[in-house]
């Protein structure tokens, strides 16, 4: 049978199954494929709360999103063109996410009874027969028989057997897509290096998969996402929490110091303790604490030795840490902290993303305690500013957040990864060794940026003591004088603002001052921003887009540039906190779009809420 | 503690006043930390490192200003923290002398789980646990060690916690080095602080401390003329567990009870004793618990000296020899090839 | 000789020693004494951050300020028309806060070699010596010498003789200022009830003094400050923590409940564990725990079993409480935290004032997480803003934020206190007894103030799970749907926001929306505001004062009220908090006065700030 | 701990199935907890209380998700902390039977502090431990129980902390009461937690619960049909300490190290062997280091059980006896007194 082959700019896979399904995998695999393609691409995915929820409820459902194309792609996409389900509560999950007329590629053993109930379907609303899915495109087989039936010749068992079907799948959307398999047939070769017999297995049905689409006749389209015009380079795929704890690790080795990380597990941010512990030959020291108190407290200890100090939490475990941070902030020693941020408040939504901990990391200390706080705006922007909170850290003698969110930290994009030359240089100047007849140590003398030194142990005469007491501007000593403390304050405060004489200045991502309306974005909001001025332009309508990434101190010229707007929009992931800085800071009337709902922007919504202000 | 490992060549001969540094004391006149202070200023140069190769942290308390008063690196932290700083500390900078100063409240109460975490780690470091058995900074509240019944100012009816017994909860969290000495006495002080010093491993040396404001006789029993003797027995490696005014009285072991009896009758001779064994984690736990009030009829002496030693791997030596062994296996480390990563393409 | 009777509206004296000479008892010895004779009066006590400072050194002086008058008076005084000094040290620190031609008292024997070597004074520069006392009014003799004479008869040592000569200064100033002795008399009888000797000795030197000022030549003047004509009422003195512990009993009582409290010690807020563990013939239970976050979760644990739960704490303390405080908003529970502001960041300056952590308690958490925030504006005022914390935590099931701070806590003034049948009713209203016939019981539904109910163990047929995970809006099962996320994060907002409802609107403490300027202060300025409008106000010069005591939610009509004005000054302790709150909340430019140096506004300060503002 | 003290008349008789929540358990399939909650729904009716009377709080993990189950009051609290919740709780309502379930990150990792404080208070309420010897909730980090060298993902290499021995570490907090049970012996299992329950004061029962997902089989040694009469020893109090798949095997002491011997054979009998006393504090010291690798040749036998129970007061009860005393002196509270306190006058 003739197959059409048509072209497409962009395309958004949702693969959804239970999560003992293999559909992270499937996804991950399907994400490589695509970026050693050419495509620009973006993806989230959607883990279930539990370890291993429930089979086959709602609950249990795991789901990975990719949107991939031959243009610019900014977000894993809105609503998706193709919802590949497993079972029944995959499709009763995310049948909402998908585009009308869009594609479903279906598992129809996923749809027998049990799997019905357990998705809270009643029986009689089963959509493989009461025709609600007529208004989509349905290809529905028995993956599951499919792959026994391809592994008829397998000494495998049956539950290893039917591990496989994701594979079926995974073969079956790359030929529809028009794509190669070898490059997962590398990665199941290595991955099961030492079990042949399920190398073997996988393989087959990946391969079978791919033939069975070919053959069989429910398919006629075969798609084409030509690769993308990227800017020259050399370019590899990378996922958020992965690029900071890269950007840690470029730090470290570009500033020549040994990289400490002290740190508890918590979900969204464990995988940056993950990542760093996997390259100690970097000479990467990981401390695994006994809670996120012993985690800062450790990197303090570490950062006071003369190494580069990096804790990494999310909301709940950043709570536990003001104290600490106060006394870093003190201290005035290096130390970067990362916080992956989390649906809130409390222990509230841990694998659901959200940007609600923009203030906490502004103002959640006692105390005048100003800490520089940057964010991150996409997955691989995760290494830039994870470097940009190491330099600051170093070259200000100062705590530095850096936040991220569960969205970005688990996304993955392809990433024009940089040369270790082309990285910024990194200066650490540890105090230099002092004969007695030098005149006496003082350890707070600042220099022109008002940063004191670092002064390791083992440095001959300069030995010191600090604390978490006012401290003389000079010696460092204890000091209750009334104008010391006042100086102390001032100049810790006038120390952070003089970072923005030493960070880029804003600009405008799109648009110009002339543009009718500002969308003011900061961190992860980015994409989904982009995505609809982009699209608004190609409409005629000329919207100015910023992102701000650093967020205090802000940049330089930002009151400027907002004075030249009489209607800004701050789209947040939280009820309205960075634009409560920017009306303080700058007294201009923004308006809010919040959305608190655990997943990231739709454009739509963006969209809407523009156009509606563009009206009024 | 080991010698930190690159003694510096060049150091000079160190006494006790090189270790004094230029800030005036801010204790109370008559406080048992100025004896401490002293006997740790005078057992410094016996550690042969130079000034800047020890640091010196504590968390918040009378006790932990410690550092302030030590002319080498230091750091008074937050109440508490003290443990976990130092954790970090050594295991960034094997090479240094790292000493924890802090108090009962400090290391007991709010720093408990720190105390119990760096024990179970063995980071070879030193603390000095200031006991005086109450809150001295804030001005007199109750602590984990204090007796039940405690009048302060946050208990005006008498204190409803039953205490801690350090020893005893530190021999529970893994300890490998455990002692106990005395503001009073300014010789055992020095001895068990080289031990300490010497030992390879956390060392926690709980030092008895006078409070004369808030807490002012807490340690009486043993530090009183008349009645010291009697109260304390100080352990000898080797030695049978003597003690008395008279050395006359010793302490055998009942079963699992431990009696005291007089050795100068007919009935028992030196040979009978319990023979201290600072390696034997059992009879450690048996000794930790002789914890009576002294001034209770048959009250077992305490033990002064050194508890409990043993040797087990130190964290940060586990740490570095494995930063080695992937060093060795991986090669020196190339940012190039890590930023690749294994899939990459090539866009022209 | 004949003495003059000199008639005075308001006077301050400062005493000042070593912190052994018995200062702060002299302090409030007289304070009683004035309150008694009927005297408004603000007083504050100045300690060293040590236990014992080194004797006769700076940072050993130890100073109790009052100010009182025949006139209303709302600060301790900025600076003082008496000094007492009783060595070298208490004249050094404290010189520079006497007026110009204000009297010294002065004790020569705190002036020997060894007390100024001590002070840091050198020989040359004996103040009795070299003349630069010359423009104050010198009153010197060797009080130590005075006492040990006066007490000859007695079998007292040394050292107990000596301590009595804090009384020999309090007989002295009391003739000074025309008083009777009596009241320090029963005092002393009950305080040294078991020990004659030592009250014999006490009484003799306290009328030693009292005669000594009568018949020595040295004074010509006695002062005569007359009582205050205050409102009728019944008054006493009182200290700002003992105000808001007699605050949480108050609201116990009136609500019903037992009251719990849960806290670990800190400087400045000790005090109210102390002063509720006196009292637990009330019923309270006082539990100290091993650090804030125990401190704090107790009183979650106590909460949730149906008493009015307390913690306190300062700024470091308050830091650790953050995650658990984000639980009990969770949970919506009622919850009082008090936090007695000190001196910071990190450790800070613990014995000295300020107002830093503001931004702490309204934005201190991870996530979404609002919490009523409420301020004390003097020492009286933090029992009536105790009571109202509880009220709001009662009726809203919520935690709430009691800010106080170093200044009022430790302060004192006369206080017309309340009957209990005059106090505000408070409703309690736990969850009914359910029967297995009726409708299963729904936790979080909520009532028209969106307030959800108290369900405590014991009730049969309400058992119901709570947790920090987002929750179902009715049944409080965990939820990790988008929409309910979303309307739960806003509904616990709208709840706060609802408070602003059942709160006091704000007023003008001084001045109309007509005046030319606001100054707009919140918590503990009160009374340096105050003292400033009201000079300027008899200088003819019109000025508007409104201090904020709601701060989350803000009054209602406070929006309206700043919209009148085209100037607003804000005083703060701090480097400028609760002016970014304003700013971005009424987009208004009002312009900050900050002063971090651990101690009050001095009324100049604060009048030099309008004038200059006005002059603009 | 004690039934709560105005058991109400109209109970009526619950069965396991009342306690049975309307919550789905998100546990994964074949993971300890299940049999654990099972047992624990078993023994509520037993307790004789109302439903109502009952209150489980937990921290953060797996095992914290406990509570929902309960069809009891529950709350599922922060990470580490229901410990101290639990104290408040007990200590405002003593009249409630207070549960706590914990896991050996929720309880040792993050919340030693509070667990070793509130042993020492000996509330009267229980805990129940839930040791999986790896984190589950956040995708298998090794924990404080973990051995050295595990690999996970934060230990590629092979963690190098030295553990905690749980049931030392209480001990040496003071606890009152120290237990352990497995998942895989629910008879067992619900024996002491009777017995946990009849306890007054904290009652500290360490669960030994399989995570099938992150750490399966590390319990193997005892669950194992082949090797766990050999592996474990259950004891009774009074009784020999017996073991082995043949009943063969006992335990001696040899001054103060414990000994495996056969009594099969000619040299030893019953009557030589160790006799279990639950209130022997020294002899529970040595118990609680039965703590080999079952692997290792000899090991000893890992001890299920009460490993020691002593009677001491309560924080609550002596709470409340203050609290009636002052009462009982000062009659009954006096607002109005008390707000016009000593000194007042009048202003007409
Ligand atoms: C987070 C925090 N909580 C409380 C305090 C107040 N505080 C300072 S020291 C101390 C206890 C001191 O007792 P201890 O450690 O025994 O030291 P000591 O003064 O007796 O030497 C307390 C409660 C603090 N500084 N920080
Ligand atoms: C303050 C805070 N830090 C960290 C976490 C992440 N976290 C949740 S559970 C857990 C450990 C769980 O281990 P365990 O207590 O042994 O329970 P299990 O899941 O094994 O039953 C961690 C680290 C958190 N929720 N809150
Ligand atoms: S209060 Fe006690 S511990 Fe503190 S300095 Fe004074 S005597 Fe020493
Ligand atoms: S991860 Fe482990 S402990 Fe958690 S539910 Fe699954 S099997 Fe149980
Ligand atoms: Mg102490
Ligand atoms: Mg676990």
């Amino acid at each position: 049978m003739t197959q059409v082959q048509q072209k497409l700019e962009q395309v958004t896979v949702l693969f959804a199954g239970d999560s003992g399904d293999g559909i992270q995998l499937t996804g991950t695999q399907f994400t490589t494929n695509t970026a050693l393609f050419g495509n620009d691409l973006s993806t989230y995915p959607d883990f279930p709360a539990e370890i291993r929820a429930p089979l086959g409820t709602i609950a249990g459902v795991s789901g990975f999103q990719i949107h991939f194309g031959s243009v610019d792609i900014y977000t894993p996409g809105d609503r998706c063109d193709v919802l590949v389900v497993m079972n029944a509560a995959a499709l009763k999950k995310n049948l909402s996410r998908l585009k009308e007329r869009g594609t479903i590629i279906l598992n129809t053993s996923g749809f027998d009874k049990r799997n019905l109930r357990l998705a809270g379907i009643k029986e009689g609303d089963n959509p493989l027969i009461n025709r609600s899915l007529e208004d989509f495109k349905v290809h529905e087989f028995d993956i599951t028989k499919l792959t026994r039936e391809s592994l008829k010749e397998s000494t495998l068992g049956t539950k290893d057997r039917d591990r496989c079907k994701n594979m079926f799948v995974l073969g079956f959307v790359y030929w529809m897509y028009n794509r190669k398999v070898d490059s997962s047939i590398d990665f199941l070769k290595s991955k099961f290096a030492t079990k042949p017999e399920i190398l073997k297995a996988n393989i087959t049905v990946l391969k079978a998969g791919y033939h069975f689409a070919d053959t069989c006749e429910t398919f006629s389209n075969r798609f084409e996402v030509k690769p993308t015009k990227m800017a020259a380079g050399s370019y590899r795929n990378i996922i958020g929490n992965q690029a900071t704890a890269l950007g840690l690790i470029a730090a470290a080795h570009k500033a020549k110091l040994d990289l400490f990380y002290g740190g508890y597990p918590i979900t969204p941010a464990s995988d940056i303790l993950h990542e760093l512990a996997k390259h100690k030959n970097f000479g990467i020291k990981t401390f695994q604490a006994e809670d996120e108190i012993a985690g800062i407290c450790a990197a303090i200890g570490a950062s006071f030795g003369g190494d580069l100090a990096v804790t990494a939490s999310s909301g709940p475990g950043i709570a536990l840490k003001g104290e600490a941070l106060g006394l870093a902030m003190m201290l005035e020693i290096p130390l970067v902290v990362v916080n992956v941020q989390r649906g809130g408040p409390s222990t509230g939504l841990p694998t659901k993303t959200e940007q609600a901990d923009l203030m906490q990391a502004v103002y959640g200390r006692n105390g005048e305690a100003p800490i520089p706080v940057i964010a991150a705006t996409s997955p691989s922007d995760c290494f830039t500013m994870a470097f940009e909170a190491c330099r600051i850290a170093i070259e200000f003698m100062t705590p530095v957040f850096l936040l991220t969110d569960g969205y970005i930290a688990n996304g993955a994009e392809p990433w024009r990864y940089p040369k270790t030359s082309d990285l910024k240089e990194i200066k650490v100047q540890f105090a230099k060794e002092r004969t007695p007849e030098d005149p006496s140590y003082l350890p707070y003398k600042r220099n022109e940026k008002l940063v004191r030194e670092w002064a390791i142990p083992g440095t001959k005469g300069v030995e010191h003591r600090l604390g978490g007491l006012e401290k003389d501007k000079e010696t460092g000593n204890v000091s209750y004088d009334p104008e010391n403390h006042e100086y102390m304050v001032k100049i810790r405060a006038q120390k952070v603002a003089e970072i923005a004489n030493h960070v880029p200045l804003q600009y405008f991502d799109s648009g110009t001052e002339n543009s009718k309306l500002l969308v003011l974005g900061w961190g992860s909001t980015y994409g989904s921003i982009k995505t609809v001025v982009k699209e608004l332009a190609t409409e005629g309508i000329d919207i100015a887009h910023a992102q701000v990434k650093y967020i205090q101190p802000m940049p330089r010229n930002l009151g400027d540039l907002l004075s030249k707007f009489d209607k800004i929009l701050i789209p947040e992931m939280n009820n309205g906190q960075f634009i409560t800085l920017i009306r303080d800071q700058y007294l201009v009337d923004a308006k809010p779009l919040n959305k608190i709902k655990g997943v990231p922007f739709d454009a739509l919504e963006i969209k809407q809420a523009i156009l509606n202000m563009l009206k009024q | 503690m080991a010698k930190a490992q690159d003694i510096k060549d060049e150091v000079v001969k160190l006494t006790a006043k090189d270790f004094v540094s230029d800030q005036d004391i801010r204790w109370c006149p008559g406080c048992g930390d100025y004896s401490i202070l002293k006997q740790v200023q005078s057992v410094m140069p016996e550690l042969g490192l130079p000034k800047e190769d020890i640091v010196f942290i504590s968390g918040i308390g009378c006790s932990s200003r410690f550092p302030y008063y030590m002319n080498t690196f230091g750091m008074h932290s937050i109440h508490g923290r003290a443990t976990a700083i130092g954790s970090g500390l050594k295991a960034a900078r094997p090479d240094l002398s790292v000493w924890l100063v802090t108090g009962d409240g400090d290391s007991l109460s709010i720093g408990g789980n720190h105390l119990i975490h760096l024990l179970r780690r063995n980071f070879d470091l030193n603390i000095l646990l200031f006991n005086n058995q109450i809150y001295g900074l804030t001005k007199g509240q109750y602590s984990p060690t204090s007796e039940v019944g405690k009048k302060t100012k946050s208990t005006p009816m008498g204190s409803i916690d039953h205490p801690f017994n350090p020893l005893a909860l530190c021999m529970g969290a893994e300890a490998t080095f455990i002692a106990r000495t005395i503001d009073r006495e300014p010789k055992h002080m020095r001895e068990i602080l080289i031990r300490a010093e010497q030992h390879k491993g956390t060392s926690l040396l709980e030092i008895y401390q006078n409070c004369n404001i808030f807490n002012d006789g807490a340690f009486g029993g043993f530090t009183d003329k008349q009645m010291k003797k009697d109260n304390s027995i100080y352990l000898k490696h080797g030695e049978p567990l003597v003690f008395g005014a008279k050395e006359d009285k010793g302490i055998v072991l009942d079963g699992f009870e431990p009696r005291i009896v007089n050795i100068s009758s007919e009935d028992y001779n030196l040979s009978d004793l319990w023979i201290h064994d600072e390696k034997c984690r059992n009879k450690a736990n048996i000794l930790t618990r002789f914890f009576d009030d002294p001034s209770k009829e048959n009250a077992l002496p305490r033990p002064f000296g050194i508890l409990y030693q043993e040797d087990r791997f130190r964290y940060e030596e586990a740490l570095n020899e494995q930063l080695n062994l992937v060093k060795a296996q991986k090669g020196s480390p190339d940012l190039d090839k890590l930023l690749a990563g294994v899939n990459t393409w090539q866009v022209d």
